[in-house]
């Protein structure tokens, strides 16, 4: 396994801020650093900004008027803010949103092909094609369907080979896992897993299962209302008690049912 | 802190949906009321009632008629000036065919006859959606038009076509005709505006309301959850015809006096309205206020800077004027796509957090 | 238990479930070329709540469509207490008692939490175009009684900070929470949850699980839920369907489905517990 | 044959050439909004400016030379030279090209990620923008745009069909040329929206600006292409429809005829816009030909609109539109 | 300072149109004052106001220059006409339309305020018949008239005249409208094509005119047949079309070219001195001398008016009065360095529209130039006369008007 201090950061992220719509302050002085080659996740509750986050790092922000109004984003050491979100991919990061964006009116096909719009090695494209489709059967036999017409979790997959395409250096991976049948959850972070180590292709993920993102993680932040509350190499993070008990469900006694859950608890307040 | 939420405390549901729940913005209504019933009536003249007022108050109908459509039900459309005109013609039959009864309620039932064509022209929408209805719409715009044209019973079998507005009164004031006073015509039009906005905005804070907004934001979903997508689209179009009939009922009798259907209701009043209400702001009444105000003044406003102070030529002012019309209206949708209603909402939201910046 | 009694049955946790609420028989969808179900047939019974699972584009969704009259099947019929279901546009079936939430969410993105869930009100308002524009008197009480039992909704799903907030701007999570609440304002007799635990940690789905169980209990209505976290599934869900490729492979209890040798084949892969 | 028939045919030969000129126009607004969902009304206002472009190079005519003698009492008015029409042709479209590069610059880089209505409605503001703009920098005047194409009836057609018929068709050699450029963009644009992958990036942005941003589609790169595209296509059309009736104010006005063609082909399909020309120019002229003179004619205008509408309410997405995706 | 508001139209789609007309207005007024120092020693001004053909903004433009004294509107749109008779009748100004607006205000009787001499539609529809007569030698029975329309208020004018006049000559009439702003003619030209009638009249504005000549070249129909009302025939209008307008006629109600001693002041006073109005490049056309030629109507009223004022700063009620009592002989059109340019006319309380005569004129594409080729011809008052005055009687019972000058 990698160890985060051993290796240079390729991305880093200095205490930022970020602002939607000139007033809503979302992001209060995040940092985080992602290792070169390593899998880091980003966990936290919902609304905690880890969408946020991803978008301020591909500069994807302007689009939804939010802005990065303190700190900076650095890539491979260089400031990347200012960047075109096109520009940034073409430096190697890519991003897979949240809630799928597929193109609707394309096939199944075309939005996997669109994925490699930035190169032009034929030959390799072609390849790579067949890899998604080894790796997501489902799709090689929706390829002519309008990804429209797809089902959520279909849609997920388009996604994600859409990203795996591109040949990216760094992958930031929005809710991998969000509407996947389980086996396919494991399954795509074996891809994460495979890919990371083969490739030497960089991830950040965010995730709210963090159950199985802790199993595939090297380092960990958890985020809460837009500050990091605590982060650490995942298998500290995994032995830690607070987060034993808000994010991976567990007590003392091991896991409790759904069922059992008697009374609404509030939500523990990290210490900021 | 100018501006105060906190303290304003709502011990009843009634209380917390009213149109203003904040005292402040509630004494800024009633301070702005105040002045256009009592304070205005008594120092407008003909220039400003003609020139400002009166189509400042027609165009403002007009704008939330169609920001109900559009705004509210998410249809876009560019028939409005087709609409007016309906509204134009059917008051002057009325006005000509009973000469005796109250122009108000020959407004009115222009208003009403104007609403059933509408929904008549609405039926496509159940169909065709987006900028497909958007265009469609256009047949209703230039059949209107035609029509309106050809059939010399619209226009009284005058020579040219032309139709124009006999003296006709409302308690006995004249309000439209060459002897209505500045006043008599800003207060009527004043009136009207002031029951339909009311109206309006009852409609949109309500089970009506929501149902248009519904099939805005997700026609499918909307449905799913029991809005019924036919009685909900014609029940928008049908009131938005209501409003848009009565703007053109009273740009015809009082504003105008004598109209010719294609140059006074042509598409560029289709578009002119559409333009108020997006730079308004899409979906509010505050917004139609807003945006009829913002184009009824700018135009004047530059005319007068760039001919009465500056002395440029008339042609070069009218091509400058065009082009900072454009460049506005492309700045305005740039820095705020919402609308005048989003950016007044977002300078309340930064007044409320004064002095902190967030 | 014997699931197959017409009167009904007890859970192990002693809850009465009635007879048969819905009914799906032999249902085929087609859409060109492509089966997404075929010749399925099961029932939803009075008071349970019953899962459906399944791969990635087993036709899930589907179902759900067809139960809610946006998707109309080829062949099949759908029975509803007792009834069978003439042809129906989907705000018809709404009427009937039948609410719902939505894979990738369906919120109404211009409007407030509040009007959001006042939508799911909308088939108990009666007050006309004219009363609307008037406001006094009928609407404006109509207005009020609703408004009250939203906010009990509201309360219930603990929501109230956000009740103004305009939905486009809220988190995923939250926007789930929102959809549920409007699905439960129209006070259904049957809910159908697309994934309602979808992109949630944890203890979001400890709250989410609590919310659903409650609304059984209280409210006694019946629940259609798909969900692909079969801790979820498992544990809240009295019977489960399992459905792949367009076809059911399964139903049963979940100790049934869990230890079906197809349905470990097609979905879970291991055996979960 | 009778004579009715003979006319009628006449007529609708007549419709399909004018639908052509329709198509050109259209085609525009296909391409715009094929890239990037954005209804650009603008488009015959990008036409009269490419033609008054055209025209005040070829005169060599001083741009806003009106401002300038107003400003600095100068006498401005002419270069004085008379360019070649191809080589005021080449500068025009490169003054096109220009152009998209500045809506790019200016206004559509700010609006990434809106909804389609705002974007709309930027383009209307545009449109003043560019008319106000045109008339400043080349005068309000008719201006005659001759780049030498052949205008008026075509005599071997007509003695063709007169020796076939015995009765001259009418058909005009400006239209016949229009016909043929016309083809020409058609093929080569549906080309290269099908067998390049730029024309597959267009499909991706039109759907999601946000992914496409995310996949590596340069925004910028894509609409200065096509904005370029439009750009060129809008001086053909300026140029075909400047030929014929001068060069003015009113030639912005040709967009009103091409939405139905629009409407009827369908937004997002090339062959579209031609196909759906045809249907319009040959529909309104036969109804102009046979009941305009019962309910009293100038009809064309609106049942060109309500021959779109009814194909609307069986094919909501036009002839070959694509389908509006409705799931949930 | 005399204030004459000329609201013009500089842009929109009629702009090739307003242009030369409002540069020859104001640059006539110009020469009056820097010649003889304004009118009866009181400058002229000219306020523009654009109004861009627009009825709203003709209405501010009203409404903004009222305030400033307006002695007359000018407004040169039938639309902007129609709205502005019940206001300039309330305030008590005069209006003065000549050769378009409302045809039935030649009646004095019912509009007391309106003026439009020295020719309106009816007169032109009227004039065109009868050169037709003439070219026939007096005889129409079973010939063919088609009137080729702008379909809006204006084009619709002459519809009724003809009417009567195809019942009183035994003409076929045909009408066929074209819509606004009617760039695609191909339809109406069919029609003409397959019809084949003798004759075209037409009545058309805007860009519709150039299409329209461009139109009929290409079918070939035999130019000299196809006559134009006076606002279908300026050099803007035939120049598109090139060698194929050859021959084209149109009416006139005045001369134009550049062949009158009034453009040697004009140069000396105006344009040498940089005076000139807009762009100085529409000199001697046929708009510049319309705009010009209401520009002298205009100027003349004012001094009657002044005469019969007794003073020089007259106000709009007086000048009204001057208006009606107008009386403009050739004698003083030479005077005025027009020859022959216009008719000579004399004005009434009754009488607000005058002879009604006009000329012909034929395009000569060769030389590019205008040329007059018939005397001034009168129309047919026994057909004309009752339809004033059944129009304006019509008027008067909607708007409740009693009649004057009994
Ligand atoms: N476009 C926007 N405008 C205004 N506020 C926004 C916008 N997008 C997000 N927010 C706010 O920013 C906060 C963080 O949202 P974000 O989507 O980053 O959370 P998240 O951690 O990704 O949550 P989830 O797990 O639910 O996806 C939320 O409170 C949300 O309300
Ligand atoms: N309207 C449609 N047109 C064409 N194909 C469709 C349509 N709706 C669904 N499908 C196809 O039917 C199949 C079933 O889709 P469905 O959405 O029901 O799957 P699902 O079980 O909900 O999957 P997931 O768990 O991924 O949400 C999919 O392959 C999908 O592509
Ligand atoms: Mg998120
Ligand atoms: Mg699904």
């Amino acid at each position: 396994m990698l160890d985060a201090g051993k290796t240079e950061t390729l991305l880093e992220v200095n205490n930022i801020e970020v602002i939607y719509n000139h007033v809503i302050l979302v992001l209060k002085g995040v940092s985080l650093a992602v290792p070169k080659g390593g899998i880091t996740a980003l966990l936290g509750g919902n609304g905690a900004g880890k969408t946020t986050t991803l978008k301020a790092i591909s500069n994807l922000l302007h689009s939804e008027r939010g802005e990065v109004t303190k700190g900076s984003i650095l890539y491979r050491g260089e400031r990347v803010q200012d960047l075109d979100p096109a520009a940034l991919v073409k430096l190697g990061v890519i991003q897979v949103m949240e809630g799928r964006h597929c193109f609707e009116h394309l096939t199944v096909e075309e939005n996997l092909l669109t994925g490699a719009y930035t190169r032009t090695d034929t030959g390799a494209i072609a390849a790579d094609l067949d890899m998604v489709y080894t790796y997501f059967p489902r799709l090689k036999e929706r390829r002519r369907s309008q990804a429209g017409y797809t089902s959520g979790g279909e849609q997920q997959m388009v996604a994600i080979g859409r990203a795996l395409m591109s040949k990216p250096e760094t992958i930031l991976l929005d809710e991998p896992s969000m509407g996947l049948a389980p086996q396919l959850v494991e399954q795509i972070f074996e891809i994460v897993k495979a890919v990371n180590e083969k490739e030497g292709v960089t991830f950040l993920l965010a995730e709210q299962n963090t159950n199985v993102a802790l199993r595939y993680a090297h380092y960990g932040y958890i985020l809460e209302s837009g500050r990091v509350v605590m982060d650490g190499p995942a298998k500290d993070l995994r032995e830690n008690p607070d987060v034993k008990e808000f994010y991976l469900g567990m007590s003392d006694e091991g896991r409790k049912s759904f069922r059992d859950v008697r009374s609404y608890r509030r939500r523990k307040r990290w210490l900021a | 802190m100018f501006y105060r939420e906190a303290g304003d405390f709502k011990t009843s549901y009634v209380e917390d949906s009213q149109t203003f729940p904040i005292r402040f913005d509630r004494w800024r209504y009633y301070a702005v009321v105040i002045l256009a019933v009592a304070v205005v009536p008594f120092f407008i003249n003909d220039y400003w009632a003609n020139a400002v007022f009166v189509p400042f108050l027609i165009y403002a109908i007009a704008a939330i008629g169609l920001n109900i459509l559009t705004g509210y039900c998410g249809q876009v459309s560019l028939g409005t000036g087709g609409f007016m005109a309906v509204g134009a013609y059917a008051c002057y039959k009325l006005m000509t065919a009973f000469p005796d009864v109250s122009i108000l309620i020959h407004v009115l039932l222009a208003g009403g006859i104007t609403a059933g064509v509408g929904v008549l022209f609405g039926l496509p929408s159940l169909r065709i959606k987006g900028f497909y209805l958007a265009v469609a719409t256009l047949a209703a715009q230039f059949f209107l038009v035609w029509l309106f044209n050809k059939v010399p019973w619209f226009y009284n079998y005058s020579a040219s076509g032309q139709i124009s507005a006999p003296e006709r009164s409302v308690l006995g004031v004249a309000v439209t005709g060459a002897s209505a006073t500045a006043s008599a015509k800003y207060l009527f039009c004043l009136a009207i505006l002031f029951v339909l906005a009311w109206l309006a905005r009852n409609l949109t804070r309500g089970t009506v309301g929501r149902k248009w907004m519904a099939i805005r934001d997700m026609d499918i979903a909307a449905e799913i959850i029991g809005v019924n997508p036919l009685t909900t689209k014609l029940s928008a179009f049908a009131v938005s015809s209501f409003f848009v009939g009565v703007a053109g009922a009273l740009f015809f009798s009082v504003y105008l006096g004598a109209v010719e259907v294609g140059e006074a209701f042509g598409i560029q009043k289709s578009f002119l309205i559409l333009f108020m209400i997006i730079i308004g702001g899409l979906g509010s009444i505050f917004g139609s206020f807003a945006g009829a105000a913002f184009l009824v003044l700018l135009p004047v406003l530059l005319k007068n800077v760039l001919v009465g102070q500056l002395g440029w030529a008339t042609d070069l002012a009218a091509h400058v004027e065009l082009m900072i019309v454009g460049a506005l209206i492309v700045v305005f949708l740039i820095a705020e796509p919402h609308g005048m209603a989003q950016l007044w909402r977002l300078a309340k939201e930064k007044l409320r957090l004064w002095p902190f910046p967030h | 238990m014997n699931v197959a009694n017409p009167e009904g049955y007890t859970t192990p946790d002693g809850r009465r479930i009635g007879g048969v609420l819905m009914e799906m028989k032999n249902i085929t969808l087609r859409f060109g070329g492509v089966n997404a179900i075929t010749n399925i047939s099961f029932d939803i019974r009075d008071g349970e709540i019953r899962a459906i699972i399944g791969p990635n584009g087993a036709g899930k969704s589907s179902m759900l469509n067809v139960i809610s009259g946006f998707y109309v099947p080829q062949e099949g019929e759908v029975w509803f207490k007792g009834y069978k279901r003439g042809p129906m546009k989907p705000y018809q079936v709404a009427r009937l008692g039948i609410a719902r939430t939505f894979q990738n969410i369906a919120l109404f993105d211009g409007m407030s939490v509040l009007d959001n869930i006042m939508t799911g009100r909308l088939t108990m308002m009666k007050s006309g175009l004219l009363g609307q524009a008037i406001w006094w008197g009928g609407a404006q009480r109509e207005e009020t009684e609703n408004r009250e039992k939203v906010e009990k909704i509201i309360d219930f799903l603990e929501i109230q900070n956000i009740r103004k907030t305009p939905v486009g701007r809220l988190p995923y999570g939250l926007k789930k929470r929102v959809e549920l609440a409007r699905a439960l304002a129209a006070e259904p007799k049957l809910l159908l949850l697309d994934e309602p635990m979808a992109g949630m940690n944890v203890e979001e789905k400890e709250d989410m699980s609590r919310f659903i169980l409650d609304v059984n209990d209280e409210f006694g209505t019946t629940i259609a839920l798909i969900e692909h976290d079969m801790g979820v599934v498992m544990d809240l869900s009295d019977r489960v369907v399992v459905m792949d490729y367009g076809k059911k492979i399964g139903d049963g209890t979940p100790d049934e489905v869990r230890n079906n040798q197809d349905v470990i084949d097609a979905y879970l892969g291991v055996s979960h517990d | 044959m009778p004579d009715q028939l003979l006319y009628a045919m006449e007529a609708g030969l007549n419709g399909l050439m004018a639908g052509v000129m329709y198509a050109l126009v259209a085609l525009g607004f296909v391409l715009i909004f094929k890239a990037s969902g954005i209804f650009n009304y603008a488009q015959g206002v990008l036409a009269l400016f490419a033609a008054l472009t055209l025209v005040g190079l070829q005169d060599g005519q001083v741009p806003f030379a009106h401002l300038i003698n107003a400003v600095f009492g100068t006498d401005l008015h002419s270069f004085g030279w008379t360019l070649p029409a191809v080589v005021a042709i080449a500068l025009a479209a490169g003054v096109m090209v220009l152009l998209a590069v500045v809506i790019e610059k200016l206004v559509l880089q700010h609006l990434v990620n809106q909804a389609p209505i705002i974007l709309f409605m930027a383009t209307i503001g545009m449109a003043y923008f560019l008319e106000g703009l045109g008339d400043l920098m080349w005068g309000a005047d008719i201006k005659k745009l001759d780049i030498g194409l052949p205008q008026g009836i075509n005599e071997t057609i007509d003695t063709l069909t007169y020796n076939a018929f015995g009765y001259g068709f009418f058909i005009d050699n400006l239209d016949i040329v229009a016909t043929v450029v016309a083809a020409v963009l058609v093929i080569s644009l549906t080309l290269f929206s099908q067998y390049t992958k730029y024309g597959r990036a267009l499909r991706a942005v039109a759907d999601d600006h946000q992914a496409a941003l995310s996949v590596g589609i340069s925004l910028r790169f894509i609409w200065v292409l096509v904005w370029s595209i439009a750009g060129i296509v809008a001086l053909v059309a300026g140029i075909m429809w400047g030929s014929k009736s001068g060069v003015q104010f009113s030639l912005s006005l040709i967009a009103l005829k091409a939405l139905p063609v629009l409407m009827l082909g369908g937004f997002t399909s090339i062959p579209g816009a031609i196909v759906g020309g045809l249907i319009i120019g040959m529909g309104e002229k036969l109804f102009e030909f046979w009941i305009g003179p019962m309910i009293g004619g100038a009809t064309e205008n609106w049942f060109a609109y309500v021959l779109a509408l009814v194909f609307l309410v069986f094919r909501p997405q036009g002839l070959f539109g694509e389908k509006i995706i409705e799931r949930v | 300072d005399l204030v004459v508001p000329n609201l013009s139209y500089r842009t929109g789609p009629f702009a090739a149109g307003g242009i030369p007309y409002a540069d020859g207005f104001n640059d006539y007024f110009t020469l009056l004052n820097e010649r003889d120092g304004g009118i009866g020693g009181e400058k002229v001004a000219t306020p523009e106001c654009e109004t861009a053909y627009n009825t709203e903004k003709g209405v501010e433009c009203y409404e903004a220059t009222k305030g400033e004294g307006a002695l007359v509107y000018n407004p040169l749109s039938t639309g902007i006409t129609y709205q502005l008779i019940p206001k300039v009748t309330a305030d008590g100004i005069p209006l003065y339309t000549p050769g378009y607006g409302r045809t039935s205000a030649a009646n004095g009787k019912v509009f007391g305020n309106v003026f439009n001499y020295p020719a309106n539609y009816w007169d032109g529809a009227s004039v065109a018949i009868k050169y037709l007569l003439d070219e026939n030698g007096g005889d129409l029975n079973g010939k063919k008239v088609a009137l080729l329309y702008h379909n809006s208020a204006y084009g619709k004018e002459p519809i009724r005249t003809l009417q009567e006049l195809s019942k009183k000559h035994g003409f076929e009439l045909t009408e066929i409208p074209v819509d606004s702003p009617g760039q695609e003619q191909k339809s109406q030209w069919l029609q003409i094509r397959r019809d084949k009638p003798d004759y075209v009249l037409f009545w058309g504005w805007g860009v519709m005119n150039a299409v329209a000549i461009q139109e009929a070249a290409n079918i070939r129909f035999p130019m000299d047949h196809f006559i134009g009302v006076w606002w279908s025939g300026s050099e803007n209008d035939v120049l598109p079309a090139g060698d194929g307008a050859n021959g084209y006629k149109s009416l006139a109600m005045h001369g134009t070219g550049m062949d009158y001693p009034v453009y040697d002041e004009l140069k000396q006073y105006v344009y040498d001195a940089g005076k000139a109005s807009g762009a100085g490049d529409q000199i001697g056309s046929v708009l510049y001398s319309r705009g010009m030629y209401a520009a002298l109507v205009i100027s003349e009223a004012i001094r009657k008016a002044q005469d019969l004022a007794g003073h020089a700063a007259i106000t709009p009620s007086e000048l009204r009065d001057g208006f009606e009592a107008l009386e403009i002989t050739q004698e003083r059109m030479v005077e005025l360095g027009l020859p022959n340019f216009g008719q000579a006319f004399a004005a009434s309380c009754e009488d607000h529209g005058g002879p009604g005569m006009a000329m012909i004129q034929q395009w000569d594409a060769s030389t590019k130039k205008w040329n007059l080729i018939t005397d001034f011809i009168a129309p047919d008052d026994e057909v004309l006369v009752p339809l004033v005055m059944e129009d304006s009687a019509a008027f008067a019972a909607e708007n409740n008007i009693a009649e004057r000058c009994n």
